[in-house]
């Protein structure tokens, strides 16, 4: 075997841990520079940006956060977007979670978010956190019925019906928007098939990328708009971006998705890399063993 | 008798809260809902038994002192402390009836800040190696499926870059239906979401079988011998 | 050799890292306890990524320590938001509130509480596993828990699922798309058509690869044959459009390492 | 395993009344269904024509046709008022700003608003009401230049009923896909044969088993991440059974770790009689099958840890998973081991097609314990499962052509046919 033939053959078995060690360092390195790419809306991005921003001020806004720590970095960045849009546009939040995790994650953007950039925010009255119910898609159609029945008190131990922005409100039937972050099951599509659809609640949301696909099949008639991934927060952000200047000024702190998509891009090219080295030396060695056959 | 009692429980109650989808009146309107909540709390008294499993396997490890005994004792010692931090609410600021569990400054929170929370999402974040490994050894064009497989990852994978559109933007309009935003669209909305409804009409229909096989007790492997 | 180059690398980062906590640069794990937690949530973070390389007790360590953990994490869990609220609170609400909750909770009885003895007695009767004689009554749970399963299950995918996405799949492929407006025109589109096509008989194709009772030869063999296909796009599209999200996670830990731990960005 | 082209030797002596019933029961709801139908109508209650203020203010006309009755179907505390828009409506931006729900203990008053409805609504379901009451509606509909009472409905009296007729479509297709299941089921059993195709991935485990007997390592099973409330767990289990019966008759070792303590327990019961039905009681270990971690990724770390150090010849991978699959199949592959992948999530399969050597796609999952089983009464239900597919892929192909139809001939008898079809298959309420 000639030396050429030895090393396509040793490139085509390559050991895992160079393809670990070549995406680590591509994702490093992006991490560290902080590169960044120019990003394009794309329509079902759009569409959410656009109900957000066109509901009258005080609209009653349910935001289910159905993640966990597993999937933060993939969720958190359009999570604490929806509600810096929503806290921007005065809309009233109710935050619901049909994971156990998904009680940690409201609040978190609860104080990271709320408390620190809209400190005249008031608990209670503009947002409030109703908290973690188990039974998973039953809860949705409780609460679509008789949301008492299942939360008497919200996540810090109140009673409902001592919370102002809860008065009067017996149902999340007439709410003006779904706008959910999920992880999985159960999450978007659940909130459309027992929430939205038979509510009547239009119903918008992100959720993982891989979920994604799986949740195409209800838009644009059960799901006013999708996004996948932290591709589509950065899409969001930068639509953000242009409707409310102010989150230029902090980049690192607003703009998170954006940042986080440079490593993605490069990492991506280090994958496509690989498939396209993997098929090569396959080729050669296969037309090789043909030949000497 | 040891088998007859469980197949009429599996059976009646199977049967009973499929019926109960078509009786909107009190008390079945919300019979499926108490079941699910019926459910979780058996699975969180079954806890006993896992965790009771989880002490015996590890905590018969490190007393007959196999290979790596201690291993299993730091799993003992975490489970344990954890365990009597979560119950007890440690240095939750409402005490012991206030607040929730997972309430900011217990210790409980700080376990699952510092240990938990690191821990899984850095497993987690390990697929992002296991993508590339998978991708470099599975995705080789060895027959018309497996090159199926290879390209439409390839336009996808491209496609969710600049470079997708960067790589094609020469094309004329005419030949726009060429180009990888175009393709990756199509096969995104178009093929991916029939295949998957496929899948999932496929399913749908196994489960229908594999339910109905339950509750008439076709299938009863569970329940054990007489 | 190796053996030195690696222990005085290993010696030099700790040298650095010791210097950088003494700066004041990097949280100290000896003077506070946030600043030990991330500390150690870092070491983890490590222990765990050195898995990739191959195992090693550190990563065994690691792992151990979440299981613990992990399992006493959601067996908390499901004390404080299953048994306490679902269980107690219903069967003795003013007992649970003496005993768990805060006054604020009023929790109050529901007209169907006695309902909630099913639960308990099937949770009993799984727990009489742990008696010599009690085994086979605990086959009763499992089958209370079958029961449930199947019946809840059968409906909710055969409507979600059967019905849902066949209702999903009929639409017109005419091509045409309706007015938007009443009294509109409507349009016509080549392209739509065409792909509206495709998606059916992409459905159709992949659905006859799942036939078991029929032979896959002939005109239909050929057409479950397209099915593969069909499916193999589908996987390869799924597995594509993922990439995104993993590379994402991989990210935010690093962001962890670097801003929180090392605090270098 | 038994061999498939010639499965069914009828098996005397089981009882058949099991089936019988259940086909029973099956044809009691229908007609139980079918007589309680018309019961469950209420008839609506129009409003009367001499109505109060019927003047058009400003241009803006009161609804018209207002319909106040009890909500159908539901568990009562509701009632619903239906109405026809004026022509104003033009919908959102138009002279209509919306429409205000009135209602009242008499006809006479006095009326309070107990809602609101938005340009283009014809519904609305009031469900603050008591049941037994009377309660009386109108529509106040809402314009810049004044707003416009429509006349009185009702009165509507809330209760609950027994049957939900708005799921009539529902109820057919339960009735139908479970009569094919338990049809054939029923004539597989009889002794009839029938043709299941091999599924590549179940031909393999007995190969699978036997590699690992031979190098003396164990077999590896998980059983998905899910408890037993889902059903690719309970799939999952049924085939952990028919696996650990082969193990049992090759007598190697079979280790099942499982996220979840319910898992462990079901799997101890299950494994424990596939050891006894191959007699070899004394071979089962109870300790082989223990519970992990319920959290998905402590439990991916452990069974990590016990792959690299015990090196499973074979692992099978059965049930519910989510992002797990690939981290467990990598490092499945890494060890060399014979790996065989099944599960129902749309979302993985990707990732077990690509890393695993065998994978059941969806539908296979829960062909495979039939399969595995080669009883006959199970086999019925995978042809029971492909008629389901077949009535699902005409009704596709026959509402997709008429749809078209209708579409392109604007042809009103095809239009109503097309529509029916979709409502047929719509699983909305009313």
């Amino acid at each position: 075997m000639s030396r050429f033939y030895r090393i396509v053959e040793a490139i085509n078995e390559l050991d895992k841990r160079w393809v670990f060690l070549v995406v680590g360092l591509a994702v490093v390195t992006a991490t560290i520079f902080r590169l960044t790419f120019p990003e394009v809306p794309t329509e079902m991005v759009e569409a959410i940006y656009e109900k957000v921003e066109n509901l009258p001020a005080g609209s009653r806004v349910v935001l289910p956060f159905d993640y966990d720590p597993g999937s933060e970095p993939e969720l958190q960045p359009m999570a604490d977007a929806f509600v810096r849009h929503c806290a921007e546009k005065g809309h009233k939040m109710y935050f619901i979670a049909l994971w156990p995790l998904g009680q940690s994650m409201v609040a978190g953007v609860i104080d990271n978010v709320l408390r620190e950039e809209y400190p005249d925010l008031v608990y209670g009255e503009d947002y409030v956190d109703l908290g973690f119910k188990a039974g998973n898609e039953g809860v949705i159609a409780v609460i679509l019925t008789d949301l008492k029945k299942l939360y008497t008190t919200d996540s810090r131990g109140n009673a409902i019906d001592r919370i102002p922005m809860m008065q009067g409100i017996s149902s999340i039937r007439g709410f003006d928007l779904i706008l959910s972050v999920s992880a999985g099951y159960p999450g978007l599509k659940e909130w459309v098939q027992y929430g939205g659809t038979p509510g009547n609640i239009p119903v918008a949301g992100g959720c993982t990328a891989v979920q994604a696909p799986l949740l195409y099949p209800y838009y644009p008639d059960q799901l006013l708009g999708l996004m996948g991934g932290i591709k589509a927060a950065a899409e969001y952000e930068y639509l953000v971006m242009e409707g409310y200047p102010k989150f230029k000024e902090r980049p690192t702190r607003y703009l998170t998705a954006l940042i986080r998509m440079g490593p993605q891009t490069v990492a991506h090219l280090s994958i496509v890399f690989f498939i396209v080295l993997g098929n090569v030396t396959f080729q050669i060695l296969r037309r090789r063993r043909r030949r000497m056959n | 008798m040891k088998r007859t009692i469980p197949l009429l429980i599996t059976g009646i109650v199977g049967a009973v809260l499929v019926i109960a989808y078509f009786i909107p009146h009190p008390p079945f309107d919300s019979l499926r809902e108490d079941f699910s909540i019926f459910f979780d709390i058996i699975a969180a008294v079954a806890f006993i038994l896992g965790g009771g499993n989880l002490i015996k396997m590890h905590g018969n490890r490190v007393s007959r002192r196999e290979e790596g005994w201690g291993y299993s004792l730091v799993t003992v010692v975490g489970f344990l402390v954890v365990l009597a931090i979560g119950l007890t609410k440690v240095g939750n600021p409402d005490g012991f009836r206030g607040s929730s569990v997972t309430a900011a400054g217990s210790l409980f929170d700080y376990a699952y800040q510092f240990v938990f929370r690191p821990c899984a999402a850095t497993m987690f974040a390990l697929l992002a190696f296991y993508v590339a490994s998978a991708s470099f050894r599975a995705f080789r064009a060895k027959n018309l499926e497996a090159t199926i497989l290879l390209l439409v990852a390839f336009t996808i994978l491209i496609g969710r870059t600049f470079v997708g559109a960067w790589m094609t933007s020469w094309l004329p309009d005419s030949l726009h239906f060429l180009t990888i935003p175009y393709l990756a669209e199509k096969i995104m909305v178009v093929l991916n979401y029939a295949g998957n409804r496929a899948i999932m009409i496929g399913i749908a229909l196994g489960i229908v079988s594999t339910s109905l096989k339950v509750i008439i007790g076709i299938d009863r492997s569970y329940l054990g011998s007489d | 050799m190796k053996r030195i180059l690696a222990l005085a690398i290993i010696g030099l980062i700790l040298l650095v890292l010791i210097v950088r906590v003494a700066q004041g640069e990097m949280p100290n794990p000896f003077t506070d306890l946030e600043g030990f937690g991330i500390w150690f949530a870092a070491l983890l973070t490590l222990a765990i990524i050195s898995f990739l390389y191959d195992d090693n007790p550190v990563y065994k360590f690691a792992e151990h320590l979440f299981v613990g953990v992990s399992a006493a994490y959601w067996m908390v869990m499901g004390f404080w938001s299953t048994l306490v609220p679902n269980l107690f609170g219903k069967l003795a609400p003013g007992w649970t509130m003496s005993l768990f909750l805060s006054e604020r909770a009023e929790l109050t009885r529901d007209p169907l509480w006695f309902m909630y003895f099913v639960p308990l007695a099937f949770g009993v009767l799984l727990l009489l596993r742990l008696t010599p004689k009690g085994g086979h009554l605990s086959r009763w749970s499992l089958a209370f828990i079958l029961g449930t399963t199947a019946g809840l299950r059968l409906i909710a995918f055969l409507t979600a699922d059967f019905m849902g996405q066949i209702r999903g799949t009929l639409k017109s492929v005419s091509g045409y798309t309706p007015a938007a407006i009443a009294g509109g025109a409507t349009s016509y589109s080549f392209e739509t058509m065409f792909w509206d096509l495709i998606a059916v008989i992409a459905i159709l194709a992949a659905l006859s690869y799942f036939y078991f009772s029929k032979e896959h030869k002939g005109a239909f063999g050929r057409f479950a044959r397209v099915g593969i296909w069909v499916l193999m796009v589908t996987f390869g599209a799924g597995f594509g459009y993922t990439v995104m999200g993993r590379i994402a996670l991989l990210v935010g830990r690093i962001e962890f390492l670097l801003v929180e731990w090392l605090q270098v960005l | 395993m038994q061999p498939f082209g010639s499965v069914c030797p009828q098996h005397p002596g089981r009882r058949a009344g099991g089936l019988r019933s259940a086909t029973a029961f099956v044809s009691g709801l229908i007609l139980f269904v079918c007589l309680a139908l018309p019961l469950g109508a209420q008839v609506p209650t129009t409003a009367g024509s001499a109505g109060v203020g019927l003047t058009p203010a400003g241009g803006v006309s009161p609804v018209r046709d207002l319909e106040a009755a009890d909500t159908p179907s539901d568990r009562g505390e509701s009632a619903t008022v239906r109405w026809a828009p004026p022509r104003e409506d033009t919908g959102a931006g138009g002279a209509v700003l919306g429409y205000a729900i009135q209602r009242a203990p008499q006809p006479e008053g006095p009326f309070e608003t107990i809602g609101q409805a938005s340009p283009g609504a014809t519904r609305y379901d009031d469900t603050h009401v008591a049941n037994g009451e009377r309660y009386f509606y109108r529509v106040v509909t809402l314009s810049a230049s004044g707003d416009v009472a429509s006349p009185v409905a009702g009165p509507a009296i809330a209760r609950a009923q027994w049957i939900n007729t708005n799921q009539w479509n529902v109820f057919i297709v339960l009735v139908l896909l479970l009569g094919f299941n338990l049809y054939f089921i029923e004539h597989i059993r009889s002794g009839r044969k029938t043709f299941i195709r091999k599924i590549a991935g179940l031909e393999a485990v007995a190969e699978a088993v036997g590699r690992a007997t031979e190098m003396g390592r164990p077999i590896l099973f998980v059983p998905g991440i899910q408890d037993m409330n889902d059903i690719q767990t309970v799939a999952g289990v049924t085939i952990l059974g028919h696996i650990g019966r082969t193990v049992a008759e090759y007598d190697s070792q079979l280790v099942v770790p499982t996220s979840r303590a319910l898992v462990m327990t079901t799997a101890r019961e299950t494994v424990k009689e596939a050891y006894l039905s191959a007699g070899r009681p004394e071979s089962y270990n109870e300790d082989n099958i223990y519970y992990v971690t319920d959290e998905q990724f402590g439990y991916v770390a452990g069974v990590n840890g016990y792959m690299v150090r015990n090196k499973p010849a074979t692992c099978f991978y059965m049930g519910a998973f989510f992002a797990e699959s690939l981290i467990l199949a990598e490092t499945g592959n890494s060890i060399g081991a014979i790996q065989v992948a099944g599960t129902a999530m749309p979302a993985q399969l990707p990732f077990f097609v690509a890393a695993c050597d065998y994978t059941l796609i969806g539908e296979e999952l829960f062909a495979a314990s039939a399969y595995l089983s080669g009883e006959p009464k199970q086999l019925g239900s995978i042809k029971g499962q492909d008629i389901g597919k077949f009535v699902g892929m005409l009704s596709i192909i026959l509402g997709v052509s008429i749809l078209t139809l209708a579409d392109l001939t604007g042809w009103e008898p095809l239009t109503r046919i097309a529509e029916f079809i979709q409502s047929f298959w719509s699983t909305e309420l009313a």
